[in-house]
């Protein structure tokens, strides 16, 4: 067995998914080889999941500001001013991988850890949404994948409490072997009580609260960033178990706290566990961080630091504390009968140093795990978009009424009530258009305002000219809001692609993000957070290209919203557009 | 006594999460918001009405309402129902009762396997003699949504003949054009909510709470909640 | 000590799940299967060492919680330790 | 021939469950509780009688639809039939 202390080499490092290069480069920053804890730390931070290596370049091009804008991308969740002094917080997230492999738990964790990130952020989450992708009906998976997933996004969301108001499912081979599951969270929070993840003031205690540490998902962003084959599939214990009574527990406790004005900074634990949200909570703050690693919470026993640094167990959460609020917080944590322990301490080192069994088990400079990340800006090689296929050339071959039926069997078009009669729409009691509409339309609690949300993309067309089809998922998200009679404000996105190594599938994601920059900013509906999952291929193959837009729109009179029903006989109907 | 003076508390367990809507739906019916009791009371002050509220509580481990029907507040719940204090069990609150023994027969998992969150159709029963009902006309109809995975009522045949002998059936789910097949989880004789022997406590699985507001799907839970409100405080 | 619970729901009470994978299963092509049932099986560490105090202990913990008898039956074993 | 099969979590995979039960026994006084952790019994009656035959197939039933071996272990007993 390898030791926490033991000296690494290029074939360790290799197998956790580096370059020779990355290697070098690590060798250079420490002045020295990394042993294993560190490694793996180096190795979780520069992964596609947490540096975004392959996309940042693409990314850096999306709108961002705008006059509502009060958080973009780069913390847990985006942050908009919705008025009256309230804004509204969302993100989505994928949980890809982890849902192929084990459908309710991937699904379920997917859920889990799309709400800590948005209440950690202050906000209490009011709504649930999904973007669902699954192989051709008939295979012989998508079934058992199906069931599981709607299983699992119900299990958690309808356990703790959050409606689950729209989402979307489409069908088609090139997922057979790697389903998409994107969870997005909206919440509601005070405009002036947002909470960021910046460390701040060396000696404040760092505090983990939440469950225990278990060896469940070690690696998981290392996983998330590599292709699937069949020795993926030996990997299994690698997956996350979610506990969605714990996860409202733990949203209770902590929105409970931070209405007690204790928190400096806090971070859930996410991807790569205590590694990201150490190093990015001190990243952030231009500090360091002690910990010492004797006192994290372990559910199992001899777990060493590599485990502790690198396991994925869910519900869990970092903070930094004003010092003398330690007494409070713990009183409120013992309430909900929730572990609460002090850890370590936020340092002016720049260095994160972890202790383990009286001994330093790593002492690296945290700037090089966040600024030296790797950029790539990886070759392109463009299709040709296909030819635009127009309406009027298709020759009608049926009766009308047939090809109607026809239409409304598909798995595509067919009626998704029986995926969303399994979420509860309607808990919170605010709930004003659920699934099965255009847009799932929320009361904010308490006023005459309204959020409007949806999710939206259509592979076929990113697949047929990745730009134009990047910028008619905004479209498209955009008449979805305004139908339901909002003002569209911004917008979340998860990068859903095959291996960006092959030039092909690098233009699909650069492109299709220029195509969705350019019409969010046509639209005024900057991208306020978001997501990137790359290397969603089987084998080789690579699924269609699916950038998911989650959009959230205002409308300040709900009793003027629109549904989408005919409601009475006689009514005109009116084609707008062309 | 006016429905605006009545004292109404809602039992709250860890993973309860419907505690605030019905905490809501009191409030604009009497005025006056609920108390709210954390699980780990176990005494309680003299009140009008304690209400059972929706949600996972404990997670819904091991059974649903097992763990909370075990837990301190629910001696002094059983001890207000012992001296003929009203109370209301909505879905899982519905399970909690059940699991306690306050009423009989136990909430098994949904016939079709599934959680099921629909607005479903009922009938208050024509037999039924119990303050939660007595304004409500026999045999009328409303409509409320339900949302859960285990409401399929079961109990023995003479539980079941006894609760139809003494008029201890509240509501049954019936068919409707609009909402479906009439029963959504498979209960014995469609039942959707049952009162104990002295009409006193009472635990359905539709969420009342939810339909408060025609913009919020329908106002049949107002109507269902001021009815039981106002027969408790005459 | 090491005791296993077994739970099983009481004969005439109906089993949905039970039924549903019997017929999962012989969808599968296991068409010899019949009868499904499914109960819980829940261990527990008990800190106790005389038999007899253990196993009416344990009686108590069903009968108070780990079982609702109105629908199930419990079976308790001791698992004797290594 | 009636066969049990016993499918618990895997070592190291959480158990919510378990622990929230652990804690409401705790909770009811019985201090004397730990480790508690729940699993699933599934009871099946099968046309089989030949016992090798009878295993492997209960084993292909588990591999396919009774248990989740992601995360899940299980063992097979055959019950003599009397
Ligand atoms: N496609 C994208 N568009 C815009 N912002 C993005 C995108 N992908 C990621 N981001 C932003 O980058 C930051 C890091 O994201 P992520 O690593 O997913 O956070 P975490 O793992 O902590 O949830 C977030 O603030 C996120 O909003």
């Amino acid at each position: 067995m390898t030791m926490d202390n033991d000296m690494m080499n290029f074939e360790h490092a290799a197998s956790m998914g580096l370059s020779e290069d990355e290697w070098q480069l690590i060798n250079k920053r420490l002045g020295r080889v990394p042993n294993l804890c560190e490694l793996g730390i180096f190795s979780a931070m520069w992964s596609e999941h947490c540096s975004y290596k392959s996309s940042k370049r693409w990314l850096k091009t999306l709108p961002v500001d705008g006059p509502h804008v009060i958080e973009g991308p780069g913390e847990n969740a985006g942050v908009v001013a919705i008025g009256d002094g309230l804004a509204a917080v969302f993100k989505i997230e994928s949980h890809n991988h982890p849902s192929f492999i084990e459908p309710y738990q991937g699904a379920a964790t997917g859920v889990g850890g799309i709400l800590r990130d948005v209440f950690t952020m202050g906000a209490r989450p009011v709504a649930l949404l999904n973007a669902l992708r699954f192989g051709a009906a008939d295979h012989e998976k998508t079934r058992h994948l199906l069931s599981g997933v709607v299983l699992g996004i119900g299990g958690y969301g309808n356990c703790i409490g959050i409606p689950t108001v729209g989402g979307e499912v489409n069908f088609d081979p090139s997922y057979n072997g790697n389903i998409l599951v994107n969870a997005m969270a909206v919440g509601l929070a005070n405009s002036d009580r947002i909470f960021r993840s910046a460390a701040t003031g060396a000696g404040n205690p760092v505090i983990y609260v939440g469950a225990k540490t278990g060896r469940d998902g070690i690696h998981g962003a290392t996983m998330a960033s590599t292709e699937f084959s069949d020795e993926t599939e030996s990997k299994r214990p690698t997956v996350q178990v979610g506990d969605p009574f714990t996860g409202k527990l733990l949203m209770e406790a902590c929105l409970e706290l931070m209405a007690s004005d204790s928190v400096l900074s806090i971070q859930d634990m996410g991807a790569a566990g205590l590694t990201s949200s150490s190093v990015e909570m001190a990243s952030k703050g231009g500090l360091g961080m002690e910990i010492d690693l004797d006192l994290v919470p372990a559910r199992e026993e001899q777990m060493s630091a590599y485990e502790l640094m690198l396991s994925e167990s869910q519900e869990r959460m970092l903070m930094v504390l004003k010092p003398d609020a330690t007494d409070v917080a713990r009183a409120i944590f013992d309430k909900w009968d929730l572990d609460f322990m002090p850890i370590g301490q936020v340092t002016d080192t720049g260095r994160l140093v972890l202790l383990k069994d009286g001994g330093t088990a790593c002492d690296i400079p945290i700037a090089p795990l966040v600024d030296d990340a790797p950029e790539y800006d990886r070759p392109q090689a463009d299709v040709p978009p296909r030819p635009v296929i127009k309406s009027g050339d298709i020759v009608e071959t049926g009766r009308i009424s047939d090809i109607l039926r026809l239409l409304m069997g598909t798995s595509d078009l067919a009626s998704r009530r029986w995926i969303y009669e399994q979420y509860d729409s309607q808990v919170m009691a605010d709930t004003m258009a659920g699934p099965g509409g255009d847009a799932g339309l929320i009361r904010v609690h308490g006023t005459n305002r309204g959020l409007a949300m949806t999710t939206d993309c259509t592979p076929r067309y990113v697949e047929a000219d990745p730009k134009t089809g990047g910028a008619q998922a905004v479209a498209e998200a955009y008449r979805n809001i305004t139908a339901i009679g909002a003002t569209p404000l911004a917008i979340t996105n998860n990068l859903n692609f095959g291996n960006p190594e092959k030039p092909e599938i690098m233009a699909q994601l650069a492109q299709s993000v220029v195509g969705m920059g350019e019409a969010a900013k046509r639209l005024d509906t900057p991208v306020v957070s978001g997501n990137v999952s790359l290397y969603n291929e089987t084998d080789g193959v690579a699924i269609q290209p699916c950038p998911v837009i989650g959009m959230v729109g205002v409308i300040d009179d709900v009793d003027r919203a629109i549904g989408s029903r005919f409601t009475t006989a006689g009514q005109d109907v009116v084609l707008l557009g062309h | 006594m006016s429905m605006s003076a009545m004292r109404v508390v809602i039992a709250v367990f860890p993973g309860s999460n419907c505690d605030r809507d019905m905490m809501v739906a009191m409030e604009q019916l009497t005025g006056r918001r609920p108390q709210l009791v954390w699980h780990k009371e176990s005494t309680l002050d003299p009140v009008d009405l304690i209400i059972i509220p929706g949600g996972f509580s404990f997670g819904d481990y091991l059974r649903c309402g097992a763990l909370a029907g075990r837990s301190p507040v629910m001696d002094a719940v059983m001890d207000h129902a012992a001296r003929g204090g009203a109370v209301l069990g909505v879905c899982n609150g519905f399970q909690v009762l059940t699991e306690t023994g306050m009423l009989p027969g136990v909430l098994l998992r949904n016939a079709g396997l599934n959680y099921v969150c629909r607005d479903t159709r009922i009938k208050v029963a024509e037999t039924i003699t119990s303050p939660f009902t007595s304004g409500l006309a026999a045999g009328s109809e409303l409509t409320i949504p339900v949302a859960h995975n285990e409401g399929n009522y079961f109990a023995s045949d003479d539980d079941l003949a006894k609760l139809e002998d003494n008029g201890q059936i509240a509501f049954t789910y019936i068919e409707s054009d609009i909402h479906g097949p009439a029963n959504p989880n498979g209960a014995a004789r469609d039942i959707a909510g049952i009162v104990s022997a002295n009409g006193r406590v009472m635990g359905m699985m539709p969420h009342p709470e939810r339909a408060m507001s025609p913009a919020l799907g329908g106002s049949d839970g107002a109507l269902l909640l001021s009815a039981c409100l106002e027969a408790l405080a005459s | 000590m090491q005791v296993v619970v077994n739970i099983s729901l009481k004969e005439g009470v109906l089993d949905p799940q039970g039924r549903a994978i019997e017929h999962s299963l012989r969808g599968l092509g296991f068409q010899e299967v019949s009868e499904v049932r499914v109960g819980k099986q829940i261990t527990l560490d008990i800190d106790e060492s005389d038999p007899a105090r253990l196993r009416q202990r344990v009686a108590r913990m069903c009968e108070t919680l780990l079982s609702n008898t109105v629908i199930e039956d419990y079976v308790i074993d001791i698992v004797e330790q290594e």
